[in-house]
């Protein structure tokens, strides 16, 4: 219910000293790339990639990345399965022969290129979740001159999302081991004290550390220390170059079709 | 005859982190155990495993010799069964009321209104508790919220109840009431399985202690037996009673004729002290 | 209902976040406004957030025997007023696509419309409305939250059948609602529910 | 030298009720004090008068003789000088990385980068917590949390530290570190002043010693005075240590001949013993 394991990988990867603009600007380029592609070719081949980086370069556990993945992908196959019958305009390709459902050539090349899409963006956002500690993305949305007021309240959140979650965690065990939950109406009941105990816990949480940031002379914005780290010409031209051939390959297969 | 046993569990997070290694622990009927280790020694982690919150990665646990089942009409007997008090009482009392809160329980076992109402006045008379029945749980103290814990618990008629670090955080007198009641619970037949890192008071009331670090159990026997062995008891981070930690020196370094095992409570100690003098 | 990441064609993306984009800096600048008369505020707007994030990740069972994750907004959007919320509601996205790979990046746009400003802006005229007619409150917030709901799903449905209007709009907008009102209309229903037991403990202090 | 010096202040809630009453506290400066108390007896609020978050109601507090004023840039001076460290290390560590928060406060004072970072650096250094810089504080144990969050105090250079029940919660071990830790900076002149109810480690480091109870201060003096009027530490819902008690014991029940001061520490007792075997 609740898990904080790809936190855990985005600080213990393979890949957790490679300078991050380089990996954050790697996902979400590529991830560009896969969203533009008017075919599934480049999204696929996105996808094989990222996977690829994910297991053997971030180091992480394949068993679990392919469970992670399982959720999003059955999502997409299902997207899929239904534009395939209703978002069909042309011929039948197919026929069910139940409620005069019937498969459509574009229909199904419209599902197939979301899905396609899906399992190329979603595999640059888990690399993303898996390799890029949460601290370095504040580094940046800084850097991008996201206002500073977002940044810190975002911190704060990042922050005590962990202290309650494990609290959450905690009341939740307690509640069970009381037999909350069995039952819809015990679930309900349940998991509405369990949210309003948290809210009141949260309130008094929020007065308590303005105290002790008051008490190390807090003037009212966190000033933040940071070292800043350049992204390197070596790595801007390896992104670039990935980046070309992949757009390269896109306008190769722009439009191509799958049936 | 063991009312709780477990045989070899293990227990991986889903990152692959081992929390528990091959566990072997028993707790006798009627009798109180002290699993005692450092902190994240993962002594919360198996006491999950008592009540089936957490299933283990592999071997069993058995309750009343009975392996546990994982089913949902199962774990309501085990649950039913096994009470846990957890470490942080804030994370356990989450009705607006104590009243409610002790009730939850009770509720959940689906009794009558009058047999919920009888066991909430029992178990709250029980922890000294009565008066503050309308109360909100956050303006009690720690040592009265601790109590409306147990209380919580004792409502539920369990066989067995597991305390997590039931005395940290609170005064001496808070602490001490806490012993107070489950060593009364106890002599009515009770089995109570505490968690503690408060080496000092543990010679006090177990009857068995484990000593868990890292997630294996390193030692096991009577407090005698256990704080003998001063090494392992330093090795996993604690200490030796106070008490004991100054025979321990006015034997080695000071010669004097104590001989082992050292004695653990002051009782002991004074025991031990008068026979000397009077020599 | 987070749109997920590659679902929406680039056109689209683009178009949802030009929309978000007023709204969230207008929210950026109230909320600065008050953190500056208020320094205390701070911790507590990020602590909301991070409950809003906590509660997300809860799961409500529901008779159809999908579940739901509550989103908290409503409840955020009466207490703070939706333009905080809509802040609030973009820094929760951002986290829930980065540490649970849950919604996206490109589509982060659409999903602030739908969640973080559709929802919470009806849930608050709603509950401001009940209110005025003099109903109780716990009517107020039961009908914000699952409005509040509703129209996160309707917003949804209108983002989805834009982007994939075949044949045409209407018939792909039919096509979403009758999927979603089979699955979102108890789950709306059902985080009314945790609402209203919420604020009622709340009062209760 | 008192260092900090409260005169008579009394603290009372919005809704009226009292929680301290006329609170005279002296910290002689290079000292350690320990302030004793049950829970809820107003240690904390005491404490948050040290560095001007609360304000008395009546009465004044003096930072090194001079009466501590309420403006903002005279705040900014005392609480650079009058460093707390709070109970729960969550409510203190809120940046993402541990070198973030440790940086907060020096940040705070508008110090350059270069010092900021060499007061970071030397600051986990202290604490042993230098290999951590880059952690998330969710990836911590409990007493590598209190220790980054007195690092985070250390930074700020102040003259005075002050610790909320610093060793609550935490084993036997990551006791032991946060107090050589507090004793070695205190060796180097540093001011110390700890609430505690763990009675049996006070007589180790404590200059002096204040018994609070129900917003009052009901006894101060050395340990061995505060210690040997038993009667009003029980009252405050304290204890003896536990040397204390076995020595008192065997005095007053077995007639051994102890004189009081009863030892303290089992340094202490270890010598008491020792004469009177060599008798």
């Amino acid at each position: 219910m609740f898990e904080h394991t790809l936190d855990d990988y985005a600080h213990s990867n393979g890949i957790k000293n490679v300078n991050e603009y380089f990996k954050v600007l790697f996902a979400i380029l590529t991830m560009l790339v896969s969203l533009i592609s008017t075919s599934p070719v480049i999204p696929i081949t996105i996808f094989v990639l990222v996977t690829f980086l994910i297991i053997f370069k971030a180091k992480i556990p394949a068993k679990f990345y392919l469970k992670f993945i399982t959720v999003p992908f059955s999502f997409a196959f299902i997207t899929f399965v239904f534009m395939a019958i209703f978002f069909g305009t042309g011929a039948a390709i197919l026929n069910l022969g139940i409620f005069n459902l019937a498969v459509t050539a574009d229909g199904f090349n419209l599902g197939f290129l979301t899905m396609a899409r899906i399992m190329g963006g979603f595999s640059c956002l888990t690399f993303l979740a898996l390799t890029t500690p949460m601290n370095e993305i504040f580094s940046i949305l800084e850097d991008i001159k996201i206002p500073q007021i977002v940044v810190e309240i975002a911190m704060l959140m990042y922050r005590y999302i962990f202290v309650f979650l494990d609290e959450a965690i905690n009341m939740y065990h307690s509640q069970e081991t009381r037999l909350g939950y069995s039952g819809l109406k015990k679930t309900y009941k349940s998991m509405g004290m369990l949210a309003s105990n948290l809210f009141i816990r949260t309130w008094l949480r929020g007065e308590q550390i303005y105290i002790t940031m008051e008490s190390r002379c807090y003037g009212g914005s966190i000033k933040t220390f940071k070292s800043r780290k350049d992204i390197g010409t070596k790595n801007i031209l390896l992104l670039l170059s990935f980046e070309s051939f992949l757009l390269l390959g896109t306008y190769l297969t722009w439009g191509l079709k799958i049936i | 005859m063991n009312i709780i046993e477990t045989k070899d569990i293990a227990y991986s997070y889903p990152d692959g982190t081992k929390a528990l290694d091959k566990v072997n622990f028993k707790a006798e009927e009627g009798k109180i155990i002290a699993l005692l280790g450092p902190n994240g020694a993962g002594k919360s982690t198996l006491f999950l495993h008592f009540n089936g919150i957490l299933r283990p990665t592999s071997g069993k646990v058995l309750l009343n010799g009975d392996e546990i089942k994982y089913d949902k009409k199962a774990l309501m007997h085990v649950r039913q069964n096994v009470g846990i008090v957890f470490q942080n009482p804030d994370d356990q009392l989450f009705a607006p009321t104590v009243v409610e809160d002790v009730a939850f329980g009770p509720m959940n076992l689906g009794l009558s209104k009058e047999e919920v109402e009888k066991r909430v006045d029992e178990s709250l008379k029980r922890v000294g508790m009565e008066e503050f029945k309308k109360k909100a749980p956050h303006h009690l103290s720690g040592g009265q919220k601790k109590r409306v814990a147990i209380a919580g618990i004792l409502a539920m008629n369990p066989r067995i109840m597991v305390l997590d670090e039931p005395t940290s955080g609170l005064d001496p007198k808070g602490a001490s009431q806490i012993l107070k009641i489950l060593y009364e619970l106890n002599k009515e037949g009770m089995t109570i399985i505490i968690s503690t890192h408060d080496v000092d008071l543990v010679p006090l009331y177990a009857y068995s202690v484990y000593i868990i670090s890292k997630g294996k159990i390193i030692k096991e026997g009577n407090p005698q037996e256990v704080f003998g062995d001063v090494k392992t008891i330093r090795e996993a981070n604690l200490r030796l009673p106070r008490i004991a930690h100054l025979m321990e020196i006015l034997e080695k370094e000071d010669k004097l004729p104590f001989d082992k095992p050292y004695p653990l409570t002051i009782g002991e100690a004074r025991k031990k002290l008068r026979d000397h003098f009077d020599d | 209902m987070h749109i997920m990441e590659g679902f929406l064609p680039w056109q689209w993306c683009l178009f949802w976040y030009i929309i978000a984009l007023p709204v969230v800096v207008y929210g950026v600048i109230q909320i600065k406004k008050v953190t500056e008369e208020h320094p205390e505020s701070k911790p507590l707007l990020a602590i909301t957030g991070a409950f809003i994030f906590i509660l997300s990740s809860l799961k409500l069972p529901s008779v159809t025997g999908s579940t739901s994750h509550p989103t908290g907004n409503g409840l955020g959007a009466v207490l703070f007023g939706p333009a905080a919320v809509s802040v609030l509601g973009a820094i929760v996205l951002i986290f829930q696509a980065l540490l649970l790979a849950h919604g996206g990046i490109t589509t982060l746009g659409a999903n602030i419309v739908s969640m973080g400003i559709a929802g919470p802006f009806a849930a608050w005229l709603v509950y401001k409305g009940i209110r005025k007619v003099g109903w109780s409150p716990s009517v107020g917030i039961f009908l914000a939250a699952v409005i509040g709901d509703w129209l996160t799903y309707v917003t949804t449905a209108v983002q989805l059948s834009l982007a994939f209007p075949v044949p045409t709009f209407g018939s792909a907008f039919v096509k979403f609602i009758i999927i979603y009102a089979y699955t979102q209309v108890p789950l709306a229903i059902a985080e009314g529910l945790l609402t209203v037991v919420i604020f009622d403990y709340i009062l209760k202090l």
